[in-house]
């Protein structure tokens, strides 16, 4: 099977990554529940035309699903995919007032969730010696479309979290 | 990037009731639906009819849209596209709405001695729905307040209190100064009525301090029917001249407050007599600039004696 | 203007019990006495004889003392000079003394869910008699804080607290960072021992809430002897898997506490059996980080059921 040796990755390691994985998602939930309260955005299916318009770009999680799942590969597309959405969340900067610090949690803990996975390839040989290339980040004109974005933003993630918490949980099994 | 939707407004702030017109240009290759796409507009989560659309030279469709007259002071306007049957939101904007301020009123300020500083306070008048900025502006000026010489820096208020503190380096304690409040949101300007004051004549004075007399070897214990006080003033007020004035009545019983005065403010030992005997006195005083105006100071708090 | 008198020091902080060679001088025309201007020291009002005088080339006149050592943290020197049977003032010191600061101690840190800060604190240890700096600094680590990442600001606390603050932005969470504590003063410095320690592993747990478990067509009424339970974890902690603990004791009586645990740290219900039956019963709970390294919340309020 495609697994790779789970037991490679210390017990420790995985159950930090798993209580950063249910963090994110609270952070994330909490965005998702103030962008529906302050600005009524609470579906990101109306806003598909706009989030095609403006290229938000998603994050690849192959290796890290059921069917093809491949721990170092899982590992890899884990790290890229948390930087990109720490891009993307950099990029909304100035989404609201109100939603600011929300925001700034939120993308605290992307990045230390994105620096554990990093140093933990680092430690184990595999961390990449080229930089991935980084996707465009989209620019948003408008307040607007920095709380449209932030909401796709978030549905995006919420998925991205789930995926990786899946796998997570499976690598962590003794 | 490309503008998928934008809605352009006259103006975010209208007043209250006033209809609002407003546009969405929706650009071509954003709605990817070619030609005919079927702009909507939402007001809140109402869908409002009654738009018009047409095409522009670029190929991008432009809808306008009278709204019903706003009852509500904010509001959120969306610009949506059926797309693949769904309603997609393309362009949101906050509608606010609300009145010009009223003119702030009962515009009233005290010098306080302690902290040093002229303490004015005022109605803000009516909620007008907006954000609205208050500061309180004063003058110097010679005479009664017709001519303005140097302007004092404007004193804002800390978050929407209704009261403002101006210190005392900005202050001419004996001299004239013309004080009114100006009311500020994205619909107009307020002013109130102008005071004309010196801040020497609205000091706030803290009442007086009252004592019993002791008998002692040097006060002889007082007649009956009498009792033997003692008062001071307010320490940071010693410097203004003064005068007081008493008041007591029986503890027990419906009597009304009988007055004493103008007594002067200094004295180290007064008799007051035309008592009942043996009966318990609520005695109270307070003290104003004198001969110079002044504000009465509160009565000072009750000292109670027994005749 | 012509100085009239001037005091130079080496320092103006020294040491207590250390003594100061103090210089005064003074220039010709402000003693006006010609050339024999006695100059006189004085140490707070205490004369202090020994003091050395010469004429320096410009014709003003210098003169040194050695004063005893110093045995107060603030003493006044003052330069006087014999003037028609005044003695005169020339110029005035403050000597300041005290000592170096000692080695702050029991640094120790706790991670805070609800501001999302990293609060230290320390012992600041004894009094210098002189104005101190303490300084919370600290830096990321890869490995056990060996070597040193990239420096964390300063953290700098509030008017003389013995704690600080670091915010969350400047936190890795699951990261090692040394930090220690930095005292300092105009004789030098002292430094804490230095912490290694991951933020969340001193992650300080609010304690979880303890429900009876009312009786309900879904919920069987307990057995004799026994108690139904509901607890649920602090909500800002809900993201940390964490173990329980459950304390009980007869309400009266003298019986210590008896310990229930480890516990899930998510039940809708719980039956605690094995108790005395019509019984009062106090009941509190308390949750740990577990599997991963953590602080033991404090108990919960007490929850007291009947049997």
């Amino acid at each position: 099977t495609p697994l790779g040796p789970a037991s490679s990755l210390p017990q420790s390691f995985l159950l930090k990554c798993l209580e950063q994985v249910r963090k994110v998602q609270a952070d994330g939930a909490a965005l998702q529940e103030r962008l529906c309260a302050t600005h009524k955005l609470c579906h990101p299916e109306e806003l598909m035309l706009l989030g095609h318009a403006l290229g938000i770009p998603q994050a690849p999680l192959s290796s890290c699903s059921s069917q093809t799942l491949q721990l170092m590969g899982c590992l890899h597309q884990l790290h890229s995919g948390l930087s990109l959405y720490q891009r993307l969340l950099q990029a909304l900067a100035g989404i609201s007032p109100e939603l600011a610090p929300t925001l700034d949690m939120l993308q605290l803990d992307v990045t230390d969730f994105a620096i554990s996975i990093w140093q933990q390839m680092e430690d184990l040989g595999l961390a990449p010696a080229v930089p991935p290339t980084q996707a465009t980040m989209p620019t948003f004109t408008s307040a607007f479309q920095r709380r449209a974005g932030g909401t796709l933003v978030a549905s995006n993630l919420r998925s991205f979290l789930e995926v990786a918490h899946r796998a997570l949980r499976h690598f962590a099994k003794p | 990037l490309e503008e998928c939707g934008r809605i352009s407004l006259p103006a975010s702030t209208v007043r209250l009731g006033d209809s609002i017109t407003a546009s969405c240009t929706v650009s071509p290759n954003c709605s990817r639906l070619g030609s005919e796409a079927q702009i909507l507009w939402k007001l809140e989560t109402e869908p409002q009819p009654g738009e018009r659309q047409r095409r522009l030279e670029d190929g991008s469709q432009e809808s306008t849209i009278t709204l019903p007259p706003l009852h509500h002071p904010r509001a959120l306007l969306s610009c949506c596209l059926r797309w693949e049957n769904t309603l997609q939101i393309l362009d949101q904007a906050e509608l606010v709405a609300g009145y010009p301020p009223a003119a702030p009123h009962n515009l009233s300020c005290l010098m306080n001695l302690t902290t040093n500083s002229l303490i004015c306070q005022w109605e803000p008048g009516p909620d007008n729905h907006l954000p609205t900025n208050f500061t309180l502006k004063s003058f110097r000026s010679r005479g009664n307040c017709q001519t303005q010489e140097e302007p004092i820096p404007d004193c804002v208020p800390k978050d929407a209190e209704s009261r403002c503190s101006i210190p005392r380096k900005h202050l001419q304690l004996y001299q004239n100064m013309g004080i009114w409040v100006q009311a500020e949101n994205a619909l107009g300007t307020g002013k109130s009525p102008e005071l004309c004051l010196v801040p020497m004549d609205v000091v706030k004075l803290e009442p007086p301090t009252l004592w019993a007399l002791a008998p002692s070897p040097e006060v002889a214990p007082p007649q009956p029917g009498c009792l033997l006080l003692r008062w001071e003033l307010w320490k940071p007020s010693l410097y203004i001249d003064q005068k007081c004035e008493l008041r007591h009545q029986p503890q027990l019983g419906e009597a009304s407050w009988a007055l004493v005065g103008p007594l002067l403010s200094q004295t180290l030992q007064y008799e007051l007599c035309g008592l009942l005997p043996s009966t318990a006195y609520t005695l109270q005083m307070r003290c104003v600039r004198w001969p110079l105006p002044g504000q009465w100071s509160d009565w000072s708090p009750s000292l109670i004696l027994t005749t």
